[in-house]
């Protein structure tokens, strides 16, 4: 197991290391020079020459790539030129906002999928399964931004309920978090759901019944178990692609995240923030996996105890 | 002739088990597939009943029927009766069929890899009749399990009680699955194929352990299997199933030595064993028949060597044939020719 | 990123950005009479602004419309403009050219920064330094400071390389901080100010929250706390002000001027402002080097249709090359009109009989110019021209821009000044190779109106100018704007200056 | 004791036709959608004369069936630049269905190459392409949106690319697992034995075999491209103007949702009948080649 | 021996490599054969018996080249295969085939019957000429005991049986001089192997093949086999003519092997095999 935890570190670093080199490239490849956005259209090339070389950016790619690596390591990102702060620090403000909304858009999805998923999986073919399975694949199939600004003006604007942006209550939560986890919600209830059908048809599910276990007692016991240990890897995915993926919810709710940071941050060629972003979000959906991964590994006692 | 047989049992004493004109069909994206067609037999206390048959001749369906496994919602019983107890299990609900297994009606099954949950230690697996059905504590539990883990012949259970199923061999996993299913002591025990994932050695393992069980126990066993080798030791009667039917059953000598079908004589005569080396074999032709399309009258006559136009009429129904010993049926028309040939 | 006028900063040279400053050319006041004065404790305003406030540094982007907003509360300059565009005494008390090249200003006394430092001489020429030493985009504009001195703890003195009439609207627009971060990056992040309020939290591009200065050496502001949420979704806009989350808005567009006139307890305000959209041909790229091709394209678009559908009373169409409300932009005797008989004509005259086909580059920044680019290309269809629209993302339009690599460009613009000569000059003449277009006659003229001190000729001569371009057809000027602002009836003492940097000093709020 | 009760059969035999009947029905009305949304994408905006540069100021924001001053009536209303819906809506759908189609073609092509290689080598290859693909997974994909709407300008061809190299990954991965579960069955080592090359084994043996679920997993991420064209266009990196696509449609609407509903909600609904009919048909495939597969 | 061997085996040593979890370098390795010598000349049949485990499919599916050989020769009518390179290999291939224990998966479920069997001249063109190809299948088909007009059908649409009467005519189709048969009747049902087994018996003496038959069930050696070899844990502990180690097993290995192979009428020589007194009698 320890080399195993090994190994999937270092692959880890490995994809991290990917990740940096990508877009370092990529920034680099993307037309509009940022001394222009910084000195405007009419600066002159002495002007925008002595930027570049303020800023670094006339010294040879290959020198840039190294110290740039070198600040990956070190977690300095540089500064970010709208803001004269560490990108890091801008980095640092936005993640915790997209984190808790991805974990509580998780933690919603799990809760109220699991019902779902069961009760269409033991009720399978009959109506409330086809309700279910339906139901999650309208969800699945509607534009979250589209989604969002009809809950938006349901909750916000008609009834008041709730907040239509900002963050500043734990309402203001709700909204986001809706619409971040309904297609969350969808997708977990159909696997809950095919993964119960899949695990009833194995041969120990037919041992509990051969001991006289009651389909309830099998099912919490035999059956969701080795249904879910699966599932993790789509739970950890999902929580990892919802860091870097939640810039439309992000967008409709006016709310400070990572996403809105990096698209706001790639309009204006804020490389340093860009990198940081970008590497943040993937060493945060590496980490989440690799966590993920490890939790997999230790719950099935196959992969957990092999030599 | 399923009076007949009844009668026939009676005879001896009340049955343990008693299936009677069983009828059971799958249902497949290509048709309705009719796995039993009418299976009839008794189980005495304390014998062992053997079920030989091909593959897709019905013999595990039957096993699944009893115990209420049937793959819902596919399968389904569409006929007869399951009698136990005065309880006939075809008609009760699962809930009902499900009280009854383990305490009267236990089961282990072919693959004892699949057949035990991966992510559980097997103590706790073990364990599990004894918590569930009988309401024991952890502790309490776990001891009894490790008891029966000891009369199965797992080697330093102390230690391999808290180990999980792929941490074992196949033939340790089996021991396991029949230390799980004697837990609570079952008046019948049905061994689908319990030793075909299994090497040779480990399976005459199995088989004597399961022996030794039964004469301890004296618990009723139905052993079903594709190779009537294996059986020929444990068995006091066999059931020959051909597609979805028993078509010849009774004393396993009997049966054996004089073979009044012409599927189980053609069986008996395409082990190799049997014959003198160098010899070619003499196998049945043709190949077993289709379930969603079986043939008219005798499923068997495509192949049948000495069929007649007659066969294809009608199904031809179990009886005891003339000369035939007590309790050995037949449903051929020709059984007595089969016997004069042999 | 999404509001119209976010980029005219950027877009909006530098050079002559200060030679004078804001004038006032009339400024809508929203709201009027209301209940009791709230308790303080519950003086609290949230404010959805149109722009977005990317950071707080003004000495790194000096002319970053959403930023100003904010710091136009936080930070004061030496000088301020009054509504005739002459300088005010703010931060200097008073001012002397001793000589043609020096400037010594005094500086008003009991001064203190939000952090209870007193202000002096070492902090302005300290942040002037800065704005030197960052060479952002008022760089050009800067360059004629030579030295900066702090004579004294109340005297300034600046040098100048050459005589500059202009220096004291560049100072307006310079806001003073203190000298013992002049170097300090981080400090800048979130700076400390003379002025009326103080900043409290900043997240880029999202919030800024103020606080009132207690110390303020001024009239002290009536709200106890300020806070500019940026809330781009249109729908959550509206949303927050029809359930009090924000109490005003600013720039609500025309589709949802009747949701937000329908709410009760909401007044909408708009007023006369310096922005105007534009539309520029390429003038030295084929076929628009020929005038007739670029006339037939302005006759093609029916301007007065296109702007009362998109646009309602929010916008107007110009008869000018310049907002009516800055001074000089005359109307023109003979603007072409929607004829698209005459521009098929034109066309054919030209060569161009089958038609074309070009391209026309805008900003995705600028909101709601997909429709807007949609009528316009779909009217130069109409007479056989395919134009093909290049909706560029704010940085790359910029480059593309500069680098003249378009055929048409459409963008927004202002007229900072309040004066015809910062857009016309600034942007038409041949020196200034904005657009390919020269004309030495139109040069002339603007030199000379430059020059000239006496209105009436000014606007004589702005006559000819004007006059000259509508034949010369180097643009089409498409609609100016009007600022607007949705606030709730509580809200009172509030007035929109054409500018748009509102004075929150004065704004209070009521039951 | 030979005749089975029929009464008791009964039930059994509907049953069964039921469950055919079921699997028909799922296949075949998901797949009756797709061809007439298709047929609708190819046909209306011809027979409406669609013109998506055309812009009718003074019949913007109509309601669904608002006549229109030439006469015509406007069954789904207009759009907020006159633009007749319904007409705008198919035009839209086959721009959708093309950057669906397109994307599978590309991401399967580009997925399956790289899936089946990296399975059927495995080693050093394998670790690699693989840690590739979670490189592209961890890549936000926004960016590369961004990148290349700047160094292309916005195009078809541009969000094609980038939901491309955005999705091959699913294709990869689940061609590499059935590359891996099919590589050492016997049939596959038989044609070794045959001595047929690696070439023919992976794309003649191999390939064949691995379809099914790679076919199930297109018609699902069918609909997901074209939900996520449509956050492409939200996000401003969409198709580029005078292309409508569903996705565009819905996103421009966005903002006129309480004053002209019908311009982003029709369009949504028949984005929701395209992906549903997607899903389902994945569902139902998925359930006639192998009911195991997952939801993928 | 006075004929020319066709196969010999020496000092065969086959393992699986251990890899390092971390770096996933090699550490070390799983001895799966670790030294078979054995030779079979034309035309006999050679049966390799042994319980799950012992190397037996290991030794050939090294032979056949499936798997690598670490140590040792493997001599194929003089030519040491374990050195051959690739186009050698290829020609090799020509001379011996397979054919595969599970009927349901050895056969490729997208092919028709026809071209699961002229996909060896796919490999192999000079074998058969394109335009005889369809008409050969249909041959060979007839030849196994296959209706020649099924030649379209797919392996599904077939027994277990036919099944594999499609490898027998696949691994037939490029004539080869050695069939290993890798447990190759085990799967089928008993009347249906008898029915293989006898087909194997005739196209062995039709074609002069040798067959290397590897098989746990030692009945089916016993039926089949010139000689058999006993393998335990990756080598060769007793080798005989059927006849003298089911008779008169040397090796401890081998008696409890053969002691635990069940006998279909136990009562018959009365002397069961298996230790009298726990299983009861009926």
């Amino acid at each position: 197991m320890l080399g195993y935890v090994i190994r999937r570190i270092l692959l880890a670093v490995f994809v991290l290391w990917g990740v940096s080199t990508v877009v370092f490239i990529i920034v680099r490849l993307v037309p509009a020079d940022p001394a222009l956005l910084i000195a405007g259209d009419t600066a002159t090339a002495d002007q925008l020459a002595a930027l570049r070389n303020q800023m670094g950016l006339d010294r040879p790619p290959l020198v840039q790539y190294g110290s740039f690596l070198g600040g990956v390591v070190t977690g300095d990102f540089g500064s970010s030129y709208t803001q004269s702060v560490p990108a890091m620090q801008l980095v640092a403000q936005a993640l915790p906002n997209t984190a808790l909304l991805a974990f509580l858009a998780v933690l919603g999805a799990l809760v109220v999928s699991f019902p779902l998923g069961v009760v269409a999986a033991v009720r399978v073919n009959r109506p409330i399964d086809r309700i279910v399975t339906t139901g999650s694949l309208i969800v699945q199939a509607l534009p979250s931004f589209w989604i969002g600004v009809v809950l938006l003006l349901i909750f916000s604007r008609t009834l008041k309920w709730l907040p239509s942006a900002d963050l500043t209550s734990a309402q203001s939560l709700i909204l986001p978090t809706t619409v971040l986890a309904l297609p969350l919600i969808a997708l977990l209830t159909r696997l809950i759901r095919s993964g119960l059908i899949e695990v009833n048809g194995e041969g120990y599910i037919n041992t509990a019944r051969a001991k006289g276990m009651r389909e309830p007692a099998i099912l919490f016991t035999h059956a969701i178990r080795n249904a879910l240990i699966p599932i993790i890897t789509v739970v950890g995915l999902a929580f990892g692609t919802l860091l870097g993926g939640a810039v439309v919810t992000e967008t409709v709710f006016s709310f400070p995240g990572i996403g809105k940071l990096l698209v706001s941050s790639i309009h204006v060629r804020d490389y340093s923030v860009v990198q940081a972003c970008v590497i943040v979000i993937a060493a945060a959906f590496v980490l989440i996996n690799l966590l993920v991964d490890l939790l997999y590994a230790y719950l099935d006692p196959r992969v957990r105890l092999a030599k | 002739m399923t009076e007949q047989l009844v009668a026939d049992s009676r005879r001896a004493q009340s049955p343990l088990l008693s299936v009677r004109d069983l009828q059971v069909e799958f249902t497949t994206s290509a048709g309705i597939a009719r796995a039993l067609d009418g299976v009839s037999f008794d189980v005495q206390a304390g014998e062992t009943l053997a079920i030989l048959g091909e593959s897709g001749s019905g013999k595990s369906v039957t096993s699944q029927a009893i115990m209420a496994l049937l793959p819902k919602p596919a399968g389904s019983i569409v006929g007869g009766s399951i009698l136990y107890d005065g309880i006939d299990l075809a008609k009760e609900p699962v809930s009902r069929v499900r009280d009854l297994c383990a305490t009267d009606i236990a089961m282990i099954f072919q693959d004892p890899l699949s057949s035990l949950n991966p992510v559980f230690r097997i103590g706790d697996q073990v364990a599990e009749p004894f918590r569930r059905r009988l309401g024991m504590g952890k502790k309490e539990a776990l001891a009894r399990a490790l008891e029966l883990l000891k009369r199965v012949g797992i080697a330093d259970a102390e230690r391999r009680i808290s180990n999980y199923p792929h941490q074992f061999s196949g033939g340790q996993r089996q021991r396991i699955m029949i230390a799980m299913a004697i837990a609570l002591k079952p008046r019948i025990l049905i061994a689908d194929e319990p030793t075909t994932a299994l090497d040779v050695t480990v399976q005459a393992q199995i088989m004597r352990l399961l022996a030794e069980l039964q004469a301890e126990t004296g618990m009723a066993m139905i052993l079903i299997s594709h190779d009537l080798g294996v059986v020929a030791d444990s068995a006091s009667r066999v059931a020959i199933m051909y597609a979805g039917r028993i078509i010849e059953t009774g004393g396993i000598r009997e049966v054996y030595d004089h073979p009044q079908h012409p599927y189980t004589k053609g069986l008996l005569d395409s082990i190799p064993g049997a014959h003198a080396m160098g010899e070619p074999l003499r196998p049945i032709v043709g190949s077993p028949p289709n379930l969603l399309d079986l043939p008219a009258g005798c499923a068997f006559h495509p192949r049948c060597p000495i069929a007649v136009p007659e066969c294809r009429a009608a199904v031809p129904s179990l009886r005891e044939p003339e000369g035939a010993a007590l309790g050995h049926h037949v449903a051929c028309i020709r059984a007595e020719e089969v016997r004069s040939h042999d | 990123m999404n509001s119209i006028r976010e980029k005219i900063s950027l877009a909006v040279a530098a050079t002559a950005v200060a030679m004078m400053a804001l004038t006032g050319c009339g400024s809508g006041t929203a709201s009027t009479g209301g209940g009791a004065m709230l308790p303080d404790e519950q003086q609290n305003l949230t404010f959805v602004p149109a722009f977005a406030v990317p950071g707080l540094d003004p000495t790194k982007a000096p002319l970053e419309m959403g930023s100003n907003q904010v710091l136009s509360n936080v930070l004061q300059a030496l000088v301020k403009l009054d509504e005739n565009s002459q300088p005010q005494p703010q931060l200097a008390e008073s001012w002397e050219w001793t000589t043609p090249t020096t400037l010594t200003l005094k500086l008003r006394e009991g001064v203190t920064f939000s952090d209870g430092q007193a202000l002096s001489s070492a902090d302005v020429k300290a942040t002037l330094e800065r704005y030197i030493s960052q060479k952002q985009t008022l760089a050009a504009v800067l360059a004629v400071i030579e030295s900066v001195s702090a004579d004294d703890p109340t005297t300034v003195t600046i040098t100048t390389t050459q005589p500059t009439g202009t220096l004291l609207g560049v100072l307006s627009m310079l806001f003073i901080g203190q000298a013992a971060h002049a170097q300090d990056d981080a400090w800048w992040a979130k700076p400390t100010g003379t002025g009326p309020f103080v900043i409290n939290d900043f997240i880029a591009n999202d919030k800024v929250s103020l606080t009132r200065n207690e110390g303020y050496w001024g009239e002290k502001a009536k709200l106890r706390s300020l806070t500019f949420k940026l809330i781009t979704d249109v729908n959550a806009k509206v949303t927050a002000l029809s359930n009090g989350q924000a109490q005003v808005l600013n720039d609500v567009p025309f589709d949802q001027v009747a949701t937000v006139e329908a709410m009760s307890n909401v007044a909408f305000t708009q007023t006369e402002g310096l922005t105007y959209n534009f539309l520029w041909f390429n003038n030295a790229r084929e076929p628009f080097t020929d005038v007739r091709v670029r006339t037939a394209m302005w006759e093609a678009v029916d301007l007065p249709t296109i702007v009362e559908s998109l646009y309602g009373d929010t916008a107007s169409v110009m008869d000018s090359f310049c907002p009516t409300s800055a001074f000089g932009c005359v109307a023109a005797t003979d603007m072409p009109s929607y004829d698209p008989e005459h521009a098929k004509k034109l066309l054919a005259e030209a060569g161009y009989a089958e038609g074309f086909t070009a391209d026309v580059i805008f900003s995705t920044a600028n909101a709601g110019y997909d429709s807007l680019i949609s009528a316009l290309v779909s009217a130069w269809n109409e007479i056989g021209v395919t134009i093909t629209p290049r909706a560029l993302d704010g940085a790359t339009w910029l480059s593309e821009f500069s680098a003249l690599n378009w055929d048409m460009d459409v963008q927004p613009n202002q007229t900072a000044t309040g004066d015809a000569d910062y857009t016309l000059n600034r942007l038409y003449k041949c020196e200034a190779k904005r657009m390919g277009y020269c004309n030495p006659e139109l040069d002339q003229l603007m030199a000379q109106a430059q020059e000239s001190n006496d209105a009436q000729a000014r606007l004589k001569l702005y006559q000819q100018v004007v006059d000259t371009m509508v034949k010369d057809a180097p643009a089409i000027p498409l609609f100016q704007t009007k600022p607007n602002v949705a606030a709730s009836n509580t809200v009172q003492g509030l007035t929109i200056p054409p500018t748009e940097f509102i004075d929150w000093s004065t704004v209070y709020l009521t039951e | 004791m030979t005749t089975a009760p029929t009464t008791s059969a009964a039930p059994a035999m509907t049953k069964a036709r039921r469950s055919r009947w079921g699997v028909h029905t799922r296949t075949l009305v998901p797949c009756a959608i797709i061809a007439l949304i298709a047929v609708g994408a190819i046909f209306v905006p011809v027979l409406y004369g669609y013109d998506p540069l055309r812009v009718d100021l003074a019949d913007r924001l109509k309601p669904p069936g608002s006549v229109l001053p030439n006469g015509s009536i406007a069954v789904f209303g207009t759009d907020q630049i006159g633009s007749d819906l319904f007409a705008q809506m198919m035009a839209g759908a086959r721009v959708s269905l093309i950057i669906g189609a397109a994307t599978l073609a590309i991401a399967g092509v580009i997925g399956v190459l790289i899936g089946m290689l990296a399975g059927y080598y495995g080693g050093w290859l394998d670790t690699v392409l693989m840690r590739v693909a979670d490189i592209q997974l961890a890549f936000p994909a926004i960016l590369l949106a961004v990148l290349l709407a700047a160094v292309l300008g916005q195009g078809v061809l541009n969000v094609i690319i980038v939901l491309s190299i955005s999705n091959w990954v699913v294709f990869a991965r689940i061609a590499r697992s059935q590359v891996l579960a099919l590589k050492d069955r016997e049939y596959v080592e038989a044609a070794r034995t045959l001595g047929l090359g690696n070439f023919h084994i992976i794309f003649r043996t191999l390939l064949p075999g691995s379809l099914p679920p790679i076919l199930v997993v297109g018609t699902v991420e069918l609909g997901h491209v074209v939900l996520a064209e449509a956050a492409l266009s939200f996000l401003g990196v969409g198709v580029p103007m005078g292309t409508a696509s569903l996705g565009s449609t819905i996103a421009n609407g966005v903002q006129y949702l309480s004053t002209a509903w019908w311009i982003s909600t029709l369009p949504g609904v028949l984005l929701l009948l395209l992906v549903l009919a997607t899903g389902v048909l994945g569902d139902a495939v998925r359930d006639r080649l192998d009911p195991r597969l997952r939801s993928l | 021996m006075t004929e020319v061997s066709l196969l010999k085996v020496q000092n065969l040593r086959v393992s699986y490599p251990i890899h390092s979890s971390i770096l996933q370098r090699r550490i070390g390795e799983n001895m799966a054969v670790k030294d078979v010598n054995f030779t079979i000349s034309a035309g006999q049949t050679v049966g390799l018996v042994g319980e799950s485990g012992s190397g037996k499919s290991t030794v050939a599916r090294t032979i056949i080249g499936l798997e690598k050989a670490d140590g040792g020769r493997i001599e194929f009518e003089g030519r040491d295969i374990t050195q051959s390179t690739r186009t050698e290999l290829k020609a090799l291939r020509r001379d011996m085939q397979m054919v595969f224990q599970d009927p349901f998966a050895s056969l490729n479920p997208r092919l028709s019957v026809q071209e699961i069997i002229v996909e060896p001249w796919l490999a192999h063109p000079d074998v058969v000429p394109k335009n005889r190809r369809a008409s050969e299948a249909k041959a060979l088909m007839d030849r196994v005991g296959l209706n020649p007009d099924y030649a379209s059908r797919f392996p599904h649409q077939f027994s277990g049986g036919q099944r594999q009467r499609i490898g027998i005519a696949r691994a037939l189709a490029l004539q080869p001089k050695l069939i290993i048969c890798d447990e190759a009747v085990s799967a089928l049902d008993v009347s249906v192997q008898a029915q293989v087994l006898n087909l194997l018996d005739d196209l062995k003496q039709e074609f002069n093949l040798a067959y290397l038959f590897i098989s746990h069930d030692l009945s089916v050696i016993e039926h089949i086999c010139d000689r058999v070899l006993v393998l335990n844990g990756g080598v060769v502990v007793e080798e005989g003519t059927p006849r003298e180690l089911f008779e008169n097993p040397q090796d401890d290995y081998t008696k409890r092997l053969f002691a635990a192979v069940p006998v279909i009428r136990p009562w018959l020589n009365g002397a069961s095999s298996k230790p009298a007194g726990t299983i009861p009698r009926y």
